[in-house]
């Protein structure tokens, strides 16, 4: 279920703004950890914008995710620098660990695999940031160590 | 601190916060920029206060934003003597605060070496900085970005006061085409001259937007002066708020970016509380509000019609000009567009005069506005180098004194790699080859090698570089950042996607280079904006350049750079000494063998992922392609 | 102020564009995306022109967004143009390969060859559909989504369209007819819905009307009863005549009749 | 000046010579288009009829709704007309006409309504009872 009182309460701190709508989505997103559908009919009717503004609005930006996303976010920047250091290297070591393809969910929910196009923090690639925190330098060989991190304690983990 | 309500306050105390900042107070600058954060600066910075109130000591810890020298982070500066720690954690502080701060003992293994093993004490005499001329970074790495008194004891907001007091609108405007500032964002048009623009335009509300959606992949220097001295660039946009007669003003900030959120917000609060901004600044019936607005993650919001749309709250697609903003752009009214470092440059110039500017860079801008490249340029200098991080350089400095001198070359150079391009201007950009590293570096410059300034970015490249991969992968990034509006750019680029994609699985075909260019040369002429008019510029770059990979990837499936790894095998050979790490660090292990003996590589195992080479120190892997392995690559 | 084109000095008005002008004076240039009733859009590039500078410097650009000028000379047919018009034509039957308005298109500018991989699509993207829909209409039932080469036009979502009215001039306006609209005696079917057909209050034949566009077209003025846009065309005209006769047998005034 | 085309119902015998007429002046592809005018009989065979064709209202219904301006009265003859390169075809017009002076083409389904063929209406040239006269 999808609580639409925070829906609402984001909406408030811009009082209703329709220029806003970009700022409510991405709140929301941060909110749920994805946009529901429920969240985006909610914002359309509040601030009184077609669907169509919303829904063009959030399948542009790629920072939006219209399915739910893992417990743990794990976003492999594939920007110019950490490419040429060996980030579809790493990005392969990741999707093979956690048997996903970027973009996708592990089946237990735990881990979201994404990439990104460039963080800005080029001299430190290739760059995987997990849950907001960044792994600098990151090669194959010291992926299996950095997600282990994030596994839950108890059980297999997400493989 | 109350409201100031004439410029002369704001000038008065200005003048009293610089003269009371005492330049032998001891001080430790520690990089708190979001690369140095990522290498733990944050216990760093905690364990530095923590061991001096300990101590009892009267030293200062400053949290700074970006010394633009990530590579070596956490970065730390000792003033007033100038000495430079790198990679410093947290049981390091004991140490620095006790032999270096107390004694004037140097610690040897914190201090910055380069690969001669020369060491280097100060920063300014590390070859990273020391022909690095800064305007914009002048004050990163003294101040606290979070503190508006660190800004006015090293001299901020002077210029605002100056403007504000002494000077009318339009000198403002005159003073800043003088000084031949043109826009840092991408297509180096005179920044002078938009404002003119916008300011004649005829409107009853007037807008600016500061540009911080860096989208370039391989560029951070936006982010970097927003983190480091948000101060700056607030400063810069209200001068051109006062020159252009705006009322309102966005700053549009990628959401990749919370550090610059949090901190231009703080900045605008305290301006906001101090007169600065807001409604009668200074006293003044001068008003001005800025807005932070987070960008969503595309690449063509960077575009400024598609950046308006995106205000606007809706999709960013970028729409046809004329109309330029400056005549109708954000809701329809004037708007002037400037980017981060633009915005940055504005207040030095007001200070120090357009002459003062205008005496660094190429050319002349007295009788054209495009007669010259004035001033310096940030640029992110990443890739296969030894020193990575941001530079800011004079305009007209060349590109090996870049790579070599500040960059320190080409990293693992021992192990035999070597230059062989360097990638400017973001994935619209082009490759430079090595016949053009002394060539200057200014706008004209790089767009007659094929290349552009873009923001900045500067992207090194070696042997071990594949070109056609390297085309591939701007032509799959940009596939996904089109807005997908006009048809040269999004067929154009889906076109070259699959040509491309095939052609490094070796599965190209001769005629698919007069394909590209074909294409290219469509995208260019035809496309609707900047984006798609320069996506093809690394596909004919690179072929411009590079054209002989193209070739062996087509004619023979062979990847001369040992890139491709649809074209490679990796193989063990005679040099291997058995020291066991390749087998040790495989991921799949595909790598066997006894300690002290050579290791034997199963080819069906192994995912190329190039580990084993990266690792080994005797030269004992080899990477072949081409012949050797043809009927494998050519599936 | 007068313009050049193909070296023909041709009058306009401010604010036009080349596109419309030129085919006004009855020069042939082929457009996706261009439409009458709406604002210049420049998304399909096939109305290449080049356009003459000084010196020589001639630029090709879209005659659809060019905005007539002073001194401005264009031409329709320069090599370069032709060149980079079949490109784009090219790029289009990649994408579309089957559309008669396309191959048509192709045969009439000299593309002979494919050499890009078939995608296999319906639509061409020229956006007609929505801006149709959104500027024009009013329903505001479909939109551009995704981007880059995954870029769609559809309702939200690509479900069905909840803002749709049946009016089906989407599918009147698409280039190359890609979209489904079916009509049968009693619904009109599109975009994922299927709608009621309004059907005449006196003789029982369907309209061309669903329930849904009748309110939007009530809501454009206020001249409509609530007692209108109920019958058929003929069963309408039946009425005017009844009241003609009654006039003009003296049964009933002129200025009764008037509503 | 601009002139007047007068319908006399008294006068009209219900021959349908104006329906013919305006169908062969709107040709769509060589073939007939639907007449915008049409004549009934009240008093069949030929004796007494009335033809019902656009009034070209003072305030138009079908100019109101039309989401494209595509119906612009024609200055120089006072006809609404509808002006092709404009119309999607929504039917928003022939939905709002309360006269039924709106027609839907076979054709091609295009709405189709009396322009008074640009200033020389058909039907009046042809009309031998002189019913409809355009002076």
């Amino acid at each position: 279920m999808v609580e639409l009182g925070k829906v609402d309460q984001i909406i408030e701190k811009y009082a209703g703004d329709k220029t806003s709508v970009l700022a409510i989505l991405q709140d929301v997103q941060a909110a749920f950890n994805y946009l529901p559908r429920e969240a985006m009919n909610r914002i359309g009717e509040k601030l009184e914008i077609p669907m169509t503004q919303v829904a063009s609005l959030a399948t542009f930006f790629h920072a939006f995710s219209l399915t739910p996303r893992g417990k743990n976010i794990v976003t492999v920047c594939m920007g110019t620098a950490c490419h040429v250091r060996g980030a579809p290297r790493v990005l392969a070591e990741i999707e093979r660990e956690l048997a996903v393809k970027g973009g996708e969910t592990t089946s237990d929910g735990e881990f979201t695999v994404e990439t990104v196009n460039c963080v800005g923090a080029c001299a430190l690639g290739p760059l995987v940031i997990v849950n907001g925190n960044y792994h600098g330098n990151i090669n194959t060989a010291d992926v299996v160590e950095m997600l282990h991190e994030y596994k839950p304690a108890t059980g297999e983990g997400a493989k | 601190m109350t409201k100031f309500t004439t410029p002369a306050q704001l000038t008065d105390h200005v003048a009293k916060a610089k003269a009371a900042r005492d330049p032998n107070k001891v001080r430790v600058s520690v990089c708190a920029g979001t690369g140095c954060k990522a290498s733990g600066a944050d216990a760093l910075i905690a364990a530095f206060q923590a061991e001096i109130e300990a101590r009892g000591l009267d030293v200062e810890v400053l949290s700074t934003g970006c010394h633009g020298f990530c590579e070596r982070g956490p970065l730390v500066v000792l003033h007033p003597s100038g000495v430079l720690y790198q990679k410093v954690k947290p049981r390091d502080v004991a140490d620095i605060l006790e032999k270096t701060v107390q004694k004037g003992e140097l610690l040897p293994r914190l201090q910055y070496r380069d690969e001669s093993r020369q060491i280097f004490e100060k920063e300014h005499d590390v070859p990273f900085y020391k022909h690095q001329e800064r305007i914009v970074f002048a004050m990163n790495g003294h101040i606290d970005p979070r503190s508006i008194d660190d800004y006015f004891s090293m001299g901020g907001y002077e210029a605002l006061g100056k403007v504000v007091g002494q000077m009318k609108p339009d000198q403002v405007v005159e003073e800043v085409i003088a000084s031949g500032l043109r826009g840092r964002g991408g297509a180096g048009f005179p920044a002078g001259w938009k404002w003119r623009f916008t300011r004649q335009a005829e409107g009853d509300r007037k807008y600016l937007i500061c540009n911080a959606d860096e989208g370039d992949p391989g560029a951070f220097m936006d982010r970097s002066v927003l983190e480091g001295n948000p101060h700056l660039v607030l400063e810069g946009m209200i001068i051109g708020a006062y020159a252009c007669g705006a009322s309102e003003g966005f700053i549009y900030v990628r959401n990749e970016y919370p550090m610059a959120v949090r901190h231009i917000e703080l900045a605008i609060a305290k301006a906001t509380e101090l007169g600065l901004l807001g409604q009668h600044i200074l006293g003044t019936d001068f008003s001005f509000n800025v807005h932070v607005n987070r960008g969503g993650g595309a690449f063509v919001c960077g575009e400024e019609t598609a950046l308006i749309a995106s205000i606007e709250g809706r999709r960013g697609s970028p729409r046809v000009r004329p109309p330029f903003p400056a005549q109708k752009g954000l809701w329809g009214k004037p708007t002037n567009i400037n980017n981060v470092e633009t915005w940055a440059n504005v207040p030095t110039i007001i200070n120090r005069g357009s002459a003062w500017f205008a005496g660094t860079g190429t050319g002349d801008v007295s009788k054209s506005p495009l007669g010259g490249s004035k001033g310096t340029k940030i640029f992110s200098l990443v890739g296969k180098v030894n020193n990575t991080g941001l530079v800011e350089v004079p305009m007209g400095i060349t590109l090996r004194k870049i790579v070599f001198d500040i960059g320190g070359g080409i990293k693992d150079s021992k192990k035999g790699r070597t230059f062989k391009a360097v990638q400017t201007g973001g994935p619209s950009g082009g490759c430079i080859p090595d016949a053009y590293l002394d060539n200057p570096v200014d706008f004209d410059e790089l767009a007659k090698l094929g290349s552009m300034m873009g923001s900045g970015g500067m992207i090194v490249m070696d042997d071990r570089t594949c070109m056609v991969e390297v085309a591939r992968y701007f032509v799959d990034f940009l596939k996904e950042e089109s807005c997908g509006k006009c048809t040269p750019c999004r067929e154009g680029l889906r076109a070259m996607s699959g040509i491309l994609n095939r052609m490094v699985r070796g599965q190209g075909r001769h005629e698919d280079l007069d394909l590209l260019e074909d294409l290219g040369r469509t995208m260019k002429t035809a496309s609707l904006c900047q984006l798609g008019q320069t996506a093809a510029n690394p596909v004919l770059s690179t072929l411009r350049y590079f054209r002989h990979e193209y070739v062996e990837h087509v004619d023979h499936a062979r990847c001369p750079a040992g890139q491709c790894i649809d074209l490679i095998e990796y193989r063990i050979n005679e040099q291997c000494t058995g020291c066991t790490i390749c087998a040790k660090k495989c991921p799949t292990g595909a790598i066997t063998g006894q300690n002290k003996e050579r290791h034997v590589l199963d080819q069906g195992k192994c995912v190329r992922c190039g580990v084993c080479f990266d690792v080994c120190n005797f030269n004992g892997v080899s990477i072949l392609s081409g012949p050797e392995i043809a009927g494998k690559a050519k599936e | 102020m007068d313009i050049l084109i193909n070296g023909k000095k041709v009058k306009t008005r401010k604010g036009e564009h080349v596109l419309e002008v030129a085919r006004r004076e009855g020069f042939e240039i082929p457009s996706l995306c261009h439409h009458a009733a709406l604002p210049p859009d420049g998304a399909c590039r096939l109305c290449l022109v080049e356009v003459e500078g000084p010196e020589g410097k001639n630029k090709v650009t879209t005659a659809c967004t060019l905005e007539v000028a002073q001194g401005l000379s264009v031409r329709l047919d320069t090599p370069e143009v032709a060149a980079n018009r079949k490109v784009v034509l090219e790029m289009l039957l990649a994408r579309v390969s089957d559309s008669p308005t396309l191959l048509k298109l192709a045969d009439k500018y000299g593309l002979l060859e494919m050499r890009l991989v078939p995608q296999g699509e319906k639509c061409v993207l020229c956006g007609l559909c929505a801006r149709v829909c959104t500027e024009l209409v009013g329903a505001k039932a479909l939109t551009m989504e995704g981007r880059g080469t995954e870029t769609y036009f559809q309702p939200p979502f690509g479900e069905p369209a909840k803002d749709c009215v049946g009016c089906g001039s989407c599918a009147f306006v698409c280039p190359v007819t890609c979209i489904e609209y079916k009509k049968t005696d009693r619904t009109i079917e599109i975009w994922g819905r299927t709608f009621e057909r309004l059907a005449c209050t006196e003789c029982g034949e369907p309209l061309d009307l669903t329930p849904e566009h009748r309110d939007l077209i009530r809501r454009r003025t206020d001249l409509l009863t609530p007692a209108e846009m109920q019958l058929c065309g003929g069963c309408e005209r039946r009425t005017t005549m009844k009241t003609m006769q009654r006039v003009v047998e003296g049964q009933q005034t002129l200025e009764t009749a008037r509503r | 000046m601009r002139k007047i085309y007068l319908v006399l119902p008294e006068k009209c015998t219900g021959c349908r010579t104006c329906e013919l007429s305006c169908a062969y002046s709107h040709q769509i592809d060589q073939q007939p288009g639907t007449p915008r005018i049409r004549a009934y009989n009240t008093k069949p065979p030929l004796e007494k009829g009335i033809p019902v064709v656009c009034f070209q209202c003072d305030r138009p219904a079908c100019q109101e709704v039309c989401p494209t301006k595509a119906l612009q009265r024609n200055l120089d003859t006072g006809a609404i007309s509808i002006d092709y390169d404009r119309c999607i075809n929504c039917h928003a017009c022939y939905a709002a006409c309360p006269f039924g002076n709106i027609h839907i083409d076979p054709i091609n389904t295009r709405v189709a309504k009396c322009d008074l063929c640009g200033g020389s209406p058909k039907c009046a040239l042809f009309c031998p009872t002189g019913a409809l006269s355009y002076k």
